[in-house]
């Protein structure tokens, strides 16, 4: 669809020739975020993690064998004018895609958990409080008050930790700026990255790093033929690793497919 | 779903003749019975209803901000101020009271328990906050008072002249003030300060425009579509359009964290 | 008086029923299993839905395919009031309140377990004040609490008729009254449950992130809206029918004339018939157009996992499809009576199965190249909650078959010489 | 007039029709809702006024800068320092998870007593005073019978205010055991002393180098610092710089590299002096560095040329003889190339030889103390202190020998601790006092350890957390974490400048907790005499403050000190040879490569235990949000999971997830099965760090998996005396 002028489109360009699979942007998120943690998190389809770090492998056999690892926050789709999959299925609108910064939101205290976001969402990117959250004495401590805790039964995701936006739009405005600069609001995971694989920022404005390096010819997005429309770019200089992006019937080649 | 008509007369008729006499008696108490149901429950639920949701709790003292204001040269703010990161102070911390108020000023009873209970054991004053907001929701003074300009009074009403502090309700059930909801039980709001509920938040966002306009947005479908609604039914569409595909108000984000 | 009598003084007029202890003991039993349902209901309330075996995979089960189950089959009550009030089948009179009563069971199951599948019940009602238009789970709560509520209405009527109530003569006239006016409900009835059906047929088919339940269509409707809507009104008088043949089984008695039964099964054959038709170009088109649009193949959506093969799809579309409609069809066939069984079980299963595929095989299939199939066994709880409204449902009818003249034919078709078998109800005198 | 059912009834509808009139049951429905949306049992964080606090992370040896945010009173995240020297923001998983630590439940509250019998996690709480008279007492009862050697000291960290202080009391009572564990970077220290006559710690410039050739050094897997080595690695990709990993195991270093050969386990030091002969036969080395006139260099080249040819080496590495020839010349001819080893994290010494092998090969390509090379950064500057007087007892227990048998000069032997308590040579060991370390889980061979616990009547853990070791011990004293005290982090692992980070504390001590430092002051000053005359300081803070002397205010200001101006020792040519040349000598003398423990026929399999940046090392229990980020290939549930090749699944006729039996020469373990096509089917791996003890109700990954020590044991190397081990034999049965 056509860029609108005046609005953000915030997104990451992710480097995957340089992500070590250290699982920093993952704590970092967790930290962030006041995400919950049980006492056994072993069973990742019942384990929150906004940030997930997916493990890929080119399954050639020894000693032809690659592996690469695969950061997914929220894809935070765009999808055809804003209906991004999950987006346009929430019954009761706790989530919503708001087209001045192009970031889906997730409303915890509006949800009250049908999951059907969860079953649009091919990332897996939606997690469900199955339990309530439990710190033990005096862990509750470490809570960031920027970031609401969820209850039991409502559905959460990664905000591209929007409230890093608000922050740094307040401070900007008692300093009479009505925008903000590109290194005041970088999500937690860019932040965290001690590989620099995660770059943020809005991918309409030229000034931001991730304008230019989302035009990399080895740059690609997850599940690109679903028209999800996302905003994570991935970069990789290894054919099979893009392959591994999106579905290909066996005679097409790697890429766009017209 | 009839069955069969002659039988269901039949029945009707052996079931009528008997009770006809007390009939109007018992028609009468039918009505009367249901009147005082109806008056009982209307009484319930506007007057007992209220008094029982809400408990009332007193401040740790009266705090007079009509003396405090005229001492003050820079109004509200003051004492309630920015700090550096944007962030709003709210209500300030024992440090700034110490000042004058090291020890007991004048003869008031509160001032003696502020002074003796608080400031000379170095302990916080927990404060009750009338216009706590939910810990689902963002707000940012900065974002109101620097950029949209807009007074203290909007919200939280003339507190700033007021001699003593009022009683905070607290409701049972969510916990929240009662300034949130209001005072009227019904919900009603003659001022912009009666009420902080998510929709006036709303309200006053579309009123003024907040959000980017997205009338541009529209792709050329939509967009004819909204034009004919707006000549068809000119009241039903104001041309302002929030950034939210799904609300066409401001992002949800906006105000919820 | 004792309960004994008040019993008898209950029974519709000149109708034979089992002694009371028999049908207190068959309370009894069901019961026992509706209470450990209710009990597993209220673990999920009070310590949340951990008390499933759904995880951020499986977001939607069991409960929601026994939801899609149990509407579909509960179509039977929308289309036959649509053929006798609309169409004018008046034959259908005489199955018409059981199918009443079988699509209220089914609807208020269907409210109820939603209630229990959702994470914060306490929140529900979200889903009208706040109400997003784009979601087909909006529609499908709208469409489904009102058809609901039309159905309540419908059902009224039939309460009224019992033998003491129908001497108040209020209740004798707005019973008679509300009959008058029937058909209006019906036709908003079946307008309704056009929709819900088919919005429920949506929720899959909107999904353009899965590939598996993703159709195309008209406007904002998928293919799969109207392909449920058409199989719940083909396979929902299966179900009818179904239920009706069990419960004759069961009294020993004959309720409703075949003629009317042959008459819905000859309709729902055409149905089932014309539906697996448009069934199987759909899965074609799906098959060859949309998912290789998107880099699969279908075969990829039937392979390498312990469960869903190409069996799955077989058996619903020609099993549980064709054949039951080939059945139908064929006089020979629908007034056999094996013929008939065959026919109304293979396509309950045959409608059910599909509700399954559009539901738990959407999320068991991979869609991310680097991603597994996802199996999933349900829980006790789950499957405790599932039953508690077939449960429910059997007491309901039970009691319903006891007290109110459901069959308006039942009288005339068990007439008094009928040798009633010994075990069968006792008369009269012996009871008082 | 009666009132009956009917009259009844009209009341209940007229009340129903009432309330419906009424703000009742639409205001409960709201209310309802709104408090389901904030259960009270659900925290709600209190806002407040934001601050950072600079510090330094003591969680491994790579002494970040850290960012502490704190909202009023609370610790609620840690980032990277940013314009950090060391790590510029970077942080490791482990470093962010770091108030998980400071808040956790398995921190110590306050002094602990043993009651029940030792490990069975009976305590009585007591006061300091009780705790520091038994310690007190104890240790005057060992110095009344002339015997304080019998006192014998495990600390984690061996540099620092602390540990100076450790050593000062210690030596003032009288005992020469204290012992901290060595690390790779000890034998590549040793290595590199001997090329270049120069003793100190090493540093390996990453940054500049343009060709990395790592001999199993797990440049990824938490190598070194790991936030800085991950940008170094970065900054190559960017480059266009060269990565090739030597290992058994396609590790994520070995996945990040531009190639992967994975020779023999156990032949890596072949292969660098397989590549050293080529180069030197080629001629490829550059000489202006190297001393080639002295018989050093002639029987170095001797020694290649005869054992190292590449036919040979090829044999023993499994390499193809063209790979590597190829690699020596691409090596050799790098503008910046950079040799490394030390397996994984390094936290186990490792072979002389293969450090030297290794250290040669930079010595052949010019890059040592030369840019984007490796060299010895100047020790940690002497502490001032004046010389301790010890008194009669004390001088006498002094000249007594350590119990670890090293040397006054050479590195620590702790992997001896064991046995020489078993054996109770050279004599019996009384007292343990163990600092901030957890050498009951972390040391190799944890049979052994367990029966030289038992021999040792007195133990005395200081430590902030409650682990393997601490529940071992018959008093618990608890300590500040670091995120609650002052602290000198002197020296950044692998860092290639003399520097000095500030730990600072961020929050109040959130148990009835101490400083190591003031808890050794307080037990010099209740010993007296000649110990308590040893200590001039009140408290901890001011020897720290005195101690750093002019680099304090530094250290205030920005929280950390480089030496700016350091110039590599020889990056001029002149080492501390007898020609100020590298001196090839020790490389040429016989270093025989370790052999692994056990047999081939018994235990067909090489067991390799891998480490991982998502699992904390030190015997650091991984905090929940690090446990998180586990994958379920390497846990699930309480079991840990063994990689193997499929090919050797295949022979095992075990399948993915399978049960089976792990048994080396040392212990046994029922494992979980993952097929890994990235592994050599001659090698099995299992994960370091998991099968934490811990104790208490909150179990997030204690009591689950297997604990790698449990299999292998130690091997001592003959030249350098330190553990050499890097795996062991096993074999793996299904069940």
């Amino acid at each position: 669809m056509k860029q609108e002028q005046g609005y953000k489109k915030f997104g990451m360009v992710i480097d995957l020739d340089k992500c070590t699979g250290c699982g920093a942007c993952m704590v970092a998120c967790m930290a962030e975020n006041n995400v919950p943690f049980k006492q056994d998190e072993t069973d990742k389809r019942l384990s929150i993690t906004w940030m997930r770090v997916y493990k890929l492998t080119n399954g050639k056999p020894y000693p032809d064998t690659d592996i690469c690892y695969l950061p997914r926050p929220c894809q935070h789709c765009e999808g055809h004018d804003g209906h991004s999959p999950c987006v346009s299925v929430c019954p009761a609108t706790a989530t919503d895609y708001d087209m001045a910064t192009g970031i889906v939101s997730q409303i915890y205290t509006r949800c009250f958990g049908c999951r059907y976001c969860m079953a649009a969402c091919p990332y897996h990117a939606r997690y469900f409080n199955w339990w309530d959250p439990v710190w033990p004495d005096g862990m509750e401590k470490s809570l960031n008050p920027n970031v609401s805790v969820r209850t039991r039964g409502v559905v959460e995701k990664c905000s591209f930790c929007y409230h890093r936006y608000q922050l740094a739009r307040e401070k900007a405005f008692v300093e009479e700026r009505r925008d903000i600069e590109e290194g005041e609001y970088q999500t937690a995971c860019t932040q965290a990255c001690p590989s620099a694989a995660i770059t943020f920022g809005d991918l309409n404005d030229p000034s931001h790093a991730v304008y230019e390096l989302k035009k990399n010819p080895n740059a690609f997005r997850l599940l690109e033929r679903l028209g999800t429309n996302t905003k994570i770019y991935y970069v990789s200089s290894r054919e099979w690793v893009r392959r591994s992006g999106d579905n290909y019937l066996k005679h097409e080649p790697t890429g766009k497919v017209h | 779903m009839s069955t069969d008509e002659s039988k269901a007369h039949e029945v009707a008729g052996s079931s009528h003749s008997p009770e006809s006499e007390a009939k109007n008696g018992v028609a009468g108490t039918v009505i009367l019975f249901f009147i005082l149901g109806l008056a009982a429950s209307l009484v319930v639920g506007w007057i007992v209803f209220p008094k029982l949701l809400y408990s009332q709790k007193n401040q740790p003292f009266s705090f007079n901000h009509a003396i405090h204001l005229d001492q003050v040269d820079d109004g509200c703010a003051s004492c309630h101020s920015f700090r550096d990161d944007g962030t709003f102070t709210g209500i300030p911390k024992l440090d700034s009271c110490v000042g004058c108020h090291e020890d007991v000023q004048g003869d008031t009873e509160d001032e003696k328990i502020f002074v003796e209970q608080y400031v000379q054991k170095q302990r916080e004053v927990p404060w009750l906050v009338y216009a706590k907001q939910p810990p689902c929701v963002f707000f940012s003074h900065a974002a109101h008072v620097k950029m949209g300009k807009m007074d203290c009074v909007t919200c939280h009403g003339h507190i700033g002249t007021s001699t003593h502090s009022r009683v905070y309700e607290q409701n049972r059930i969510t916990g929240l003030s009662r300034d949130i909801w209001g005072k009227s039980i019904a919900g009603f709001k003659e001022n912009s300060w009666d009420r902080m509920k998510m929709d006036d938040c709303a309200q006053c966002h579309a009123v003024n425009q907040v959000g980017v306009r997205r009338g541009d947005l529209k792709d050329p479908v939509s967009s004819h579509f909204l034009e004919t609604v707006q000549m068809l039914f000119p009241t039903s569409y104001n041309d302002y359009k929030g950034t939210s595909v799904q609300t066409e108000k401001d992002g949800c984000f906006v105000c919820h964290k | 008086m004792s309960t004994k009598s008040l019993d008898s003084a209950l029974i519709p007029e000149g109708a034979d029923r089992c002694p009371l202890w028999q049908f207190l003991l068959a309370i009894a039993v069901v019961g026992a299993v509706l209470l450990w349902g209710v009990y597993a209901m209220f673990l999920c309330w009070f310590k949340g839905l951990n008390q499933t075996n759904m995880n951020d995979y499986y977001g939607f089960a069991l409960w929601i395919w026994a939801d899609l189950a149990i509407i579909a089959l509960g179509g039977g009550a929308f289309f036959s009031g649509f053929l006798k009030y609309l169409v004018g089948k008046d034959e259908l009179k005489n199955l018409i309140n059981y199918a009443v009563l079988i699509g209220f069971i089914c609807y208020s199951s269907a409210l109820l377990i939603l209630a229990i599948d959702i994470g914060q019940p306490l929140r529900g009602w979200f889903i009208f004040w706040h109400a997003n238009v784009h979601s087909m789970l909006t529609e499908v709560a709208f469409c489904l609490s009102c058809y609901f509520a039309v159905l309540t209405i419908e059902y009224i009527p039939l309460i009224l008729e019992n033998r003491q109530l129908n001497r108040v003569a209020f209740f004798h006239h707005l019973a008679h009254n509300m009959h008058g006016i029937m058909a209006i409900f019906a036709a908003t009835g079946a307008f309704l449950s056009f929709f819900h059906q088919g919005s429920l047929g949506g929720v899959a088919g909107v999904l353009f992130g899965r590939p598996f339940g993703f159709r195309e269509g008209v406007l904002i409707w998928p293919w799969t809206f109207f392909l449920f809507t058409w199989s719940a009104a083909a396979c929902g008088p299966c179900f009818t029918i179904l239920v009706t043949k069990l419960t004759e089984k069961i009294t020993r008695k004959k309720l409703v004339p075949d003629k009317t039964i042959w008459l819905l099964a000859k309709i729902s054959g055409w149905m089932i018939g014309t539906y697996i038709v448009a069934k199987i170009i759909d899965t074609w088109y799906w098959a060859t157009v949309t998912v290789p649009a998107k880099g699969q193949t279908i075969s990829q959506f039937y392979s390498d996992n312990p469960l869903y093969g190409m069996w799955i799809l077989i058996l619903e579309v020609v099993i549980c499809g064709v054949v039951p409609a080939v059945i139908l069809i064929s006089k020979k066939g629908r007034e056999s009576n094996g013929g008939l069984w065959t026919a109304v079980i293979l396509a309950c299963i045959g409608v059910s199965l599909n509700r399954w595929v559009m539901v738990l095989q959407v999320l068991a299939v991979p869609v991310l190249p680097f991603d597994s199939w996802a199996m999933y066994i349900p829980s006790w709880q789950e499957v405790a909650t599932t039953l508690l409204p077939v449960c429910y449902g059997i007491i309901l009818i039970m009691i319903s078959y006891r007290y109110l003249p459901i069959f308006p034919k039942e009288r005339e078709l068990n007439a008094a010489p009928a040798p009633a078998p010994v075990t069968d109800a006792q008369p009269e005198p012996a009871n008082a | 007039m009666k009132i009956d059912r009917r009259s009844f009834l009209s009341f209940v509808i007229g009340g129903a029709a009432g309330t419906a009139l009424t703000p009742l049951p639409w205001k409960l429905t709201d209310d309802l809702s709104i408090w389901s949306q904030n259960w009270p049992w659900t925290p709600v964080p209190e806002g407040g006024e934001v601050t950072y606090v600079n510090s330094t992370c003591t969680l491994c040896p790579g002494g970040c800068g850290i960012t502490v945010r704190k909202v009023e009173e609370r610790v609620v995240k840690i980032e990277g320092m940013a314009g950090h020297p060391v790590n510029d923001g970077g942080i490791c998983p482990l470093g962010l998870a770091g108030p998980q630590l400071l808040y956790g439940p398995y921190r110590v509250r306050t002094p602990l007593k043993r009651v029940g019998q030792r490990g069975q996690h009976q305590w009585a709480p007591i006061s300091w005073e009780a705790a520091l008279d038994e310690v007190t007492g104890k240790l005057t009862e060992l110095r009344t019978k002339n015997e304080p050697q019998g006192l014998a000291c495990i600390t984690g960290d061996g540099r620092g205010t602390v540990y100076h202080l450790l050593a000062r009391f210690l030596t003032a009572y009288g005992t020469p055991n204290l012992i901290s564990a060595a690390s790779a970077a000890d034998t590549q220290g040793q290595a590199l002393g001997r090329l270049t006559g120069i003793e100190g710690p090493v540093g390996h410039d990453l940054e500049n180098s343009t060709y990395v050739l790592s001999f199993g050094a797990g440049l990824l897997e938490g190598w070194g610092t790991p936030a800085r080595v991950f940008k170094a690695n970065s900054a190559r990709v960017d480059h266009g710089g060269k990565l090739i990993q030597v290992e058994a195991r396609l590790s994520n270093t070995a996945a990040k590299a531009d190639k992967w050969l994975p020779i023999t386990p156990g032949s890596e030091a072949d292969l660098a002096l397989g590549l050293a002969a080529v180069i030197v036969s080629e001629s490829l080395y550059k000489t202006d560095l190297i001393d080639d006139q002295n018989n050093g260099w002639d029987a170095f080249k001797a020694m290649l040329a005869e054992t190292y040819n590449p036919e040979k080496v090829s044999g023993r590495t499994g390499l193809d003889k063209s790979i590597i020839v190829a690699l020596a010349r691409e090596f050799a001819k790098a503008e910046k190339p950079l040799a490394v080893c030390g397996r994984g994290r390094g936290q186990t010494p490792g072979s002389l030889a293969e450090a030297l092998a290794v250290a040669s090969l930079n010595a052949l390509v010019g890059s040592i103390g030369r840019a984007g090379g490796l060299w010895t950064v100047a020790p940690e500057t002497d502490t001032g202190w004046p010389e301790v007087e010890t008194d009669a007892v004390a001088t006498t227990a002094m000249a007594k020998g350590r119990i670890d048998g090293a040397a006054a000069q050479s590195p620590d032997r702790l992997h001896r601790f064991a046995p020489a308590v078993i054996e109770a040579k050279p004599y019996p060991l009384q007292m343990l006092l163990v600092v901030e370390a957890n050498p009951y889980y972390g040391l190799a061979d944890s049979q052994s350890v367990k029966t030289a616990w038992e021999k040792i009547p007195y133990i005395v853990s200081m430590s902030s957390f409650m682990d393997e070791t601490a529940q071992n011990a018959d008093l618990v004293l608890p300590l500040h974490t670091y995120l609650e005290r002052y602290e000198d982090v002197a020296g950044s692992a692998g860092f290639t400048r003399p520097y000095i980070g500030l730990v600072r504390p961020a929050a109040k001590p959130q148990c009835d907790s101490l400083h190591p430092g003031d808890v050794i002051l307080k037990l010099a000053k209740a010993l007296g005499d000649s110990v308590a005359a040893a200590f001039a300081w009140d408290d901890y803070d001011t020897c720290l403050e005195e101690t750093l002397g002019d680099k304090w205010q530094v250290l205030k200001e920005q929280g950390y000190w480089v030496d700016e101006n350091f110039q590599p020792p020889g990056s001029d040519g002149a080492f501390k040879t007898a020609s100020g040349r590298l001196d090839f000598a020790a490389v040429a003398a016989k270093n025989e490569p370790v052999a692994l423990q056990g047999e081939e026929g018994a235990f067909p399999l090489v067991l390799i235990p891998y480490d991982s940046m998502r699992l904390a090392g030190n015997a650091i229990e991984s905090p929940p949000f690090l446990a998180k980020t586990v994958e379920n290939t390497v846990l699930k549930g309480h079991e840990s999971f063994v990689e193997i090749n499929p090919k050797t699944a295949q022979k095992l006729g075990v399948g993915e997830g399978a049960r089976a039996e792990l048994a080396t020469p040392r212990g046994k373990a029922v494992v979980r099965v993952h097929l890994y096509d990235g592994i050599r089917p001659d090698v099995v791996a299992i994960a370091r760090n998991l099968g934490h003890t811990g104790n208490g109700q909150y179990k997030f990954l204690a009591g689950k998996g297997v604990n790698a020590n449990t299999l292998i044991a130690p091997v001592e190397d003959p030249v350098s005396g330190l553990d050499a081990a890097w795996g062991i034999r096993a074999k793996i049965s299904r069940i």
